[in-house]
């Protein structure tokens, strides 16, 4: 057992943090300091300037123009992306997608597809949820109706996030109605331009367009955007759920929400004149918080200790949704807490609320999303209990 | 020990019932929220004037119907399952009780009596930048002017509810001779009012007093510890109000899971068949029962002058608000799953509306702290 | 909506706290005030000083025997006896068998039993758990074979608190396998010195014999036992849990264990040098429970007041058995915690520990059992989401 | 960053695994508990130190094995999961590093070395009534007594874990120039040992120290700061260890729940397929695993000797013990229903261990006071 880094895993860290202070434009530097929402082109400046670094895909095999990472270096990577607060790269393409390309794809579609979304040419979306499919994902009723060359898919997604800004969209659809209903699900990659898709943002609890309501009317696909074996595509989303699970891990996330928070207890002031970090109740609260992160860090660590040994991850992955998006509520509630009057805020302008107290209610309200999207944690509490506990079903 | 509401107390909540119902769903609320404006409607709060809501808990010699707080929580509760928007709790409980416990007749007949009629609103601006729910740490000054015991004002005050639409203010400042509270017009020459948007899609102001001239007829007649324990007293009457509002939130959100988990299926089953989210619902309801509780004994002892009694039920109600009533408010979006994050779809309004109830008039820690001080 | 007690109502109050005051001997009274258990023989003597003064049954019809309380009257009585700390009574025969036997006994069995739970001379207990009928107490197997003249009882209770010192049990036996599982139980009153049947008492967590499994070997039982109609015992038996509902508010005991850790708190020196009791930490700890306990107490009012105006308990009073369980967890977890070091203590010598905390360790032992017996707050969740929220079954 | 234990640490788990399986099941606890006596076996002792599991963590100089503290966490959490009754805990742990890290060489030959052969077993005497988890609070005196150095120990010390049975104590108390620590025997005039029953059926002891006397050469090389640095290391080790010993509790007592989960049936189904009771299993395996995390982190960084990192290593793991483990240890009884709070049951004895072990150096308010301290 050893949890200290390498010599060269500490120059690495400095060479990555040195970079980034370096590389990132300073009008997001300084959005970064105070925890703000970045925009879509904000977003995608980043992921450019990254991508002619060579490090936007820190995860990709190198022949697809990953940089190579050892599994530490993409930890301390992200470790130093998160601390500097940049913005959060779209995980559509980068880290759902293509590694589901890079396996079930076949030469054309890793041809066509892994450059553009490297180069941040191409954002996608993901088209899973369905007004009526939302936990039980396996109900979708979106259809492909096979027409020789080609496919036609009409339906309904919801809940697709940033569909607004992606060119493309991989969708779970129905191909057969026949056996389990698990069983006739195939994966398409459809080009959000087609005729008869359509978008509606919709608004969440941050007031911000952040998902859409998506409808295909007799929208034709080709049968070359087929991914993976027809009527196989449940093996599909079923990969990509592992990777979705260390994703929202959301260490970095609960990290800078509890930075966030000890920085407004420093000024803000109790009832007995002193700043809250100085009253030992407020430093308790903040302490119960940094103590369970540390345990899910700690947790993490394992996972990725495991991963880097290419080794099947162990149960203990299977906890990080559930613990990282439950602590990352609890950071932005305490968030919310510290500002007393100030939490009654929204969206205000400049000067009514301190610059790092702006994003805080926006944030609140979102982070209510983290305990429902990929895989609800009831739905993730029923995985854990049938195959990590082995419980018996009703 | 008797918990029944009077006849006539019944009858009131009923009437309130039907209206909001009726006049007043929680569509309404939307509309005044995505609309430019004040965000509530002047025309209504003529008629909840009219109807006797408004002079509801005051005394007879105010102008008031003769009734306690009991009334004005019965409305709020009712008020509380629409999200009905008129500034009752701003104007009838922040500022009413403000007037009719710290204010000559004269003060009274003049600001009081046009409010109970619906013909204009108040505000009261206690909260300070530096001043974390206590009303009795006040920055701003109130320096005397030159003559006849007039002041200038000078400050900020901050959050004030109903602030951007209140004829009249009611502004804390310290003199010389102690704290004060005074009666400032919406449009007196030195004051700048910003409004604010707040997480529940109403709003406030901010104010800047730069030397707003008051004269000694617009200082309320209490002073010293006499505005002081007035603006105690007050607080815990605008938090028994916002729990009793609160608890009007809560019921309505446990009564819309309960029917989402009802009629919403998810492999094949209704999703309230599920046990965990069965149980789930229990402890919303557990929560909403122990909030009703707490809610009737502050309604009750808010009119108590012992501090002891009146602090310790009223601050243990507003924690509950704050932990049972934020419990019950952030599981029913949960339960709501995906819907339930959307604007769209009404239960994040009511949420949105439980997180400002929670911090108004002094938060979960600041009422357990001072809970705290008594045992 | 009124708070407060009428003027008669604190005359009552003043008589009964001097009454108690003259009328505990000394040698409990030294034991209420350290939160002692007390023996079964203390418990008895109590209940004879109480049934001499008239007092013993508060809740009992006058023509029983009762004192003819108001419901006012009943609950100052109780929250005197509870200030005091007196020994708690058995209530298996007093308010648990004797209302059933007042409403669904008849004359001669009112007459042969009621006059000696009164008095005390004769002691109950209660046979309804067995080792494969917990939870789901309707699966019980105990059999009463109908002989004509009798019944023979076979079979095994488990969990029969204080059985060892009882005179007589009232037991649900199955009297018919036909039809649902409920409908063939019948309620018997069999007297504990019958031949056949045995009490072995078992050791709790808090190592006291708290209860018994009994058993029953071909156990001869006269048909005027048979309390209520033949296989109608469920009907009691339901009409018993509304009893018990109220029964299991524990509000005087939640009560007194937090004054108990109020009053270990203030000699237990913290960290600074100050009692825990002036630590703003330990104060709020202390309020979180006494606000949770007001909340309690104000939702048992609201029940009593209900039962006052002779009308069918609300919604509210479902919970109360949750709630007051959970909570005298709480607050007995609270008496170990202020206790330091001493928590570590068990069953101590005189001096070991001050008197106030020996009793602690074991108290908060047994306390366990609270969300268990008289249907786990788990059963307590399912009755509400079915009868009072309407959830649908699955 | 590697997570993996050494083969060698591997074959220790394994070896100590199979001992605890077949030569002390939890039987051989309860007779132990239930019999007159220490409550554990000195044949058992010298076996483990035969086994040299006693000499596991500690350097070759001072007789150890080369080991580090990972080796005692090691056995502990498979001490834990059978509650084996021997005093790893109070006497490697509590005392070999006290005479590890304070004594000098001589002393160690003394003091240490019988005990690493399970020839004899130590034990730390640090608590007191008024220093609340704090060794650096100590009201026992050391007066300097007439000739060479030597001193008189006059005080109290209480639950003292092994106390009972120790051959040598390892005493901290106040001399003239700052705190130091003593080797008292346990036979030696003036000291009365009382065992006291411990809630989880160990025994410890208290002590009276009435004029114990001692010589130089029993007070320990560090003096003053070193003594304190001592102690306070050495709380380390031993609230690491307890946290070791507590996650081997935890997680017998989750697979105890689960079997029971997938065996008992009620309603005619096992209870374990009620999806209420199967969230509350997975919460309990959360905590584990939490647990388990913060286990590994603390003992390796118990070792450090710079403060902020140890500490907050330590009481992060120590507080989740108190809380998680403890969450564990409630729902375990209360999963196991009317069985669960019989003494008849296993459960119970696990119960009471893990609520022993959460105070045992320190319980969870002070272990998160001292982490808040540092954030």
């Amino acid at each position: 057992m050893d949890l200290s880094f390498t010599p060269e895993d500490q120059t690495f860290r400095e060479q990555v943090r040195a970079w980034i202070a370096d590389a990132l434009p300073d009008d997001l530097a300084v959005k970064a300091r105070a925890c703000a929402h970045f925009t879509h082109e904000e977003i995608m400046r980043w992921h450019k300037i990254l991508a002619a670094k060579g490090w936007v895909a820190p995860s990709w095999p190198e022949k697809f123009g990953g940089p190579g990472f050892s599994v530490t270096q993409r930890f301390i990577f992200n470790e130093e992306l998160e601390l500097a607060g940049t913005p959060p790269l779209s995980p559509f393409g980068l880290v759902m997608v293509a590694p589901l390309i890079q396996r079930f794809g076949n030469e054309a579609q890793q041809a066509r597809f892994l450059p553009k979304i490297l180069s941040g040419e191409e954002c996608w979306c993901q088209g899973y949820s369905e007004p009526n499919a939302g936990s039980d994902l396996a109900s979708l009723r979106t259809t492909a109706q096979d027409m020789g060359d080609h496919f036609v898919v009409n339906g309904q997604k919801t809940w697709t996030t940033y569909a607004q800004h992606a060119d493309w969209i991989f969708c779970l659809v129905r191909t057969s109605s026949e056996g389990k209903k698990q069983a006739g699900i195939s994966f398409l990659l459809i080009d959000m331009r087609s005729e008869g898709l359509e978008a509606r943002p919709m608004l969440t609890l941050s007031h911000s367009p952040a998902f859409c309501d998506t409808f295909f009317d007799n929208v034709k696909v080709p049968k070359d955007n087929l991914l993976g074996p027809l009527n196989g595509g449940w093996t599909l989303a079923k990969a990509l759920l592992g990777h979705e699970r260390t994703l929202v891990a959301a260490v970095g996330v609960v990290r800078r929400w509890v930075r966030l928070a000890k920085s407004i207890a420093a000024v803000q002031v109790g009832a007995d004149d002193r700043p809250l970090l100085q009253d030992p109740y407020w430093r308790r609260r903040v302490a119960d918080i940094e103590m369970r992160l540390r345990a899910h860090e700690m947790t993490n660590y394992r996972a990725l200790a495991e991963q880097q040994k290419g080794r099947h991850p162990g149960p203990e992955t299977s906890i990080l949704k559930v613990v990282g998006s439950e602590l990352q509520q609890r950071a932005s509630e305490l968030c919310m807490e510290v500002m007393g009057h100030d939490a009654l805020a929204w969206l205000p302008e400049d000067g009514v609320v301190p610059d790092n107290e702006r994003w805080v209610a926006p944030n609140f309200c979102y982070d209510r999303a983290a305990t429902i999207y990929a895989g609800s944690n009831e739905i993730q509490r029923n995985i854990i209990a049938k195959h990590i506990l082995r419980l018996p079903s009703a | 020990m008797d918990f029944d509401l009077s006849e006539e107390q019944q009858l009131l909540a009923k009437t309130v019932g039907d209206y909001r119902k009726q006049r007043s769903p929680v569509s309404r609320f939307r509309e005044l929220r995505d609309a430019e404006g004040p965000g509530w409607s002047a025309q209504a709060w003529a008629e909840m004037g009219e109807l006797g809501w408004l002079a509801a808990p005051f005394p007879e010699a105010l102008g008031g119907l003769g009734g306690s707080f009991v009334e004005a929580a019965i409305i709020l509760e009712q008020l509380g399952q629409t999200l009905v928007p008129e500034p009752y709790l701003a104007s009838v409980v922040l500022g009413g009780y403000t007037l009719a416990l710290g204010a000559d007749e004269a003060q009274q007949q003049r600001y009081l009596a046009p409010m109970l009629e619906g013909e204009t609103s108040l505000a009261l601006a206690w909260a300070e930048a530096n001043n974390r729910f206590d009303p009795t740490r006040v920055e701003c000054e109130a320096r005397p002017a030159a003559g006849a015991g007039g002041f200038t004002l000078h400050g900020d005050k901050r959050f004030v509810l109903n602030g951007h639409a209140a004829d009249h203010l009611l502004v804390s400042a310290t003199t010389p001779d102690g704290l004060a509270l005074f009666v400032v017009g919406g449009d007196a020459p030195g004051l700048t009012r910003t409004t604010v948007g707040l997480i529940d899609g109403q709003r406030g102001a901010h104010l800047r007093l730069d030397g707003v001239a008051v004269t000694a007829a617009q200082r309320l007649a209490g002073t010293g510890a006499g505005a002081k324990a007035v603006l105690e007293r007050v607080l815990d009457y605008g938090a028994a109000g916002a729990v009793a509002e609160g608890l009007g939130v809560a019921s309505a959100m446990l009564d819309m899971t309960n029917e989402y988990l009802g009629t919403r299926e998810q492999f094949g089953r209704k999703i309230g068949s599920f046990q965990a989210l069965q149980h789930r619902a229990v402890d919303m309801f557990i929560e909403v029962e122990l909030l009703r509780s707490l809610s009737m004994e502050a309604m009750i002892r808010a009119n108590e002058a012992d501090e002891r009694e009146r602090v310790m039920a009223v601050s243990a109600a507003k924690h509950q608000l704050a932990t049972g009533g934020q419990l019950v408010s952030r599981q029913s979006v949960q339960l709501h799953g995906g819907v339930g994050v959307t604007d769209e779809h009404d239960i994040g309004l009511f949420f949105k509306r439980m997180q400002a109830l929670a911090t108004i008039c002094g938060d979960g820690a600041h009422h357990a702290t001072r809970y705290a001080k008594l045992i």
